[in-house]
């Protein structure tokens, strides 16, 4: 019903939809709420959309919701009783006349929270206080830790930077050159470059194969030896040239 | 109690001028903020007695306190100010129910007014300082709740909500029970107590 | 007199009330508007013997009257509120250098850390009580050089600036260790004077 977010509430006469119209009926009939005939409110509101029918008024729907609710609660107190229904006509009666006793009460508690004595229209406060002011004061806090820590990140940032690279094995070109060439001139035929490096360390190796590479291709390029290979990372071989 | 007559002692003058002086009304923690050490109850029992009939009262709102012209004296006091806007109908009513009922959802609000809550309503009860919303329902849907704030209090003239007139005689005749929210749905199922029982 | 143990009379409760609530102080007739017939002048007389000695007082100033809180009070109504505050790695790491070489300029302390620093972080330094200004070095521009204050020495438990670890201490402690390298900026090409020189 009011749940309905579709439903179209008019105001009629100004109510505000059909249980405040109901509770004005009912206190039309001038007796305690808890006394009222609810009977007599259900004719009451039932003429009530009557007559606007005939005046071609255009009762917003919860209020047909209402008058169909309603002259469904008069049937049913009416009519012989029905052991199996549930809920009763009188417990649904008794509803009714609780919820406009509710609406009644709040209507009248917010009467009455309007007339007491409010601030700003019957009692006042200080219109112009000096005010309580509050002066922050911020007490700042390091530890000693934090300080010698800044310190030695500012340092560990800022240092000169001296790289020291450990001394390993390695064969310089003037080395691999020599060896190379003097290896070239008792080799007549192709040789793997492989078989030009010495025993060692797997590092020391590598180090003799990268120099002795740049070797290679030094002697090439003054035309002392020849270069073949078959493929890319195929073997290399040189040998002394013709 | 007449302690009129004595002098009043350090905190109690303390408390006083903090009090008068503040643009809020304070809790008792804020007024010893300023005060410092000592009984800031006891003194504002004292200032309160002290107070008592005067043409300013000290006031409880709640947790704070305040100093306020008396209620009686309003007629002098409003000549040159302007009226408080008024409250709508259904703005009124609203804030009683919530006021009555809080923690409250506004589908609560609804079915105790039959009608549904229009789009404002809520916005100028919060906008006016008196509600705030209030957590989420853990029901489906999870719906907000509303309640009134200290600002209602103050506003209002109220010690506490158990000063909201007539309070405890509602809840002692279950006006203020949970409200059926699906009246005339016969599948509420609700059986409702006979409300003139203990009325 | 003391008339503090009779009851107020209406006229009296009705100018304190109209004093109270005034945004400023008023005059004998600005009151007579509000209050209406009475003798006002007797009234005020009764509220200053009233309120005499109180932590709110009824003053004249000139042809006007206003409460206010009394004069001995006024400490209270002002707080000060300390809040503890965690000194930012900037403003550390400024501290450090400036306990480390002082005196040292701005932009020596820029240099030394490879950052600019903003106004605010030695204003809080100062601020903390850590550092002062201390002369100016007699260079072009002749720009102001910091130093740590005694109270620099006490807030960190330090008998004397000797007592800061030298960096082979920092270094003995991981303090050097590089971890946030990355962070800094290695072109900075400085070279720090050693401070363990002096430590």
């Amino acid at each position: 019903m009011a749940d309905d977010p579709a439903t179209l509430t008019l105001d009629i006469d100004g109510w505000e939809g059909p249980l405040d119209l109901l509770l004005a009926l009912a206190r039309s009939q001038k007796v305690d709420l808890r006394q009222i005939s609810i009977l007599e409110l259900v004719e009451q509101y039932l003429g009530f959309v009557d007559s606007a029918a005939a005046l071609k008024l255009e009762l917003a729907a919860d209020y047909l919701v209402m008058a169909a609710w309603l002259a469904y609660l008069k049937s049913a107190l009416l009519l012989p009783r029905d052991p199996e229904q549930e809920p009763s006509p009188e417990e649904m009666a008794l509803r009714l006349q609780l919820r406009l006793e509710r609406l009644n009460t709040m209507r009248e508690a917010g009467a009455r929270l309007m007339a007491r004595d409010r601030l700003g229209r019957d009692v006042f406060r200080r219109d112009a206080p000096a005010g309580l002011r509050t002066v922050r004061k911020a007490v700042w806090g390091a530890e000693i830790y934090d300080l010698i820590a800044a310190y030695g990140r500012i340092s560990a940032r800022t240092r000169p930077m001296m790289h020291i690279v450990a001394d390993r094995e390695v064969m310089t070109l003037d080395a691999a050159l020599e060896r190379v060439s003097a290896m070239i001139g008792a080799t007549i035929d192709w040789a793997a470059i492989d078989t030009f490096l010495p025993s060692g360390s797997a590092r020391w190796r590598t180090s003799a194969l990268a120099s002795s590479f740049l070797a290679a291709l030094e002697l090439a390029k003054q035309g002392r030896v020849e270069l073949r290979q078959q493929a890319p990372f195929a073997p290399l071989y040189l040998r002394a040239a013709p | 109690m007449n302690r009129s007559d004595e002098e009043p002692d350090d905190v109690e003058r303390a408390v006083e001028a903090v009090l008068f002086a503040a643009a809020e009304p304070l809790t008792i923690d804020a007024i010893r903020a300023h005060v410092g050490e000592g009984d800031i109850r006891a003194a504002l029992g004292g200032l309160a007695a002290r107070y008592a009939g005067r043409g300013i009262e000290l006031v409880r709102r709640g947790d704070r306190w305040q100093f306020q012209t008396a209620g009686d004296l309003a007629h002098l006091l409003r000549r040159d100010r302007e009226e408080a806007r008024k409250l709508s109908r259904a703005g009124t009513e609203t804030l009683a129910i919530i006021a009555y009922h809080e923690p409250v959802t506004r589908a609560e609000i609804e079915a105790i007014r039959g009608v549904q809550i229009s789009k404002g309503t809520l916005d100028v009860l919060m906008e006016a300082g008196w509600v705030r919303p209030a957590g989420r329902r853990e029901v489906p849907g999870r719906p907000l709740t509303y309640a009134t704030t200290p600002g209602f209090l103050v506003h209002f003239g109220l010690d506490s909500r158990r000063d909201l007139p007539g309070i405890d005689d509602l809840r002692a005749a279950g006006l203020l029970d949970p409200v059926d929210l699906a009246m005339g749905d016969d599948d509420a199922g609700l059986v409702v107590e006979n409300p003139t029982e203990d009325a």
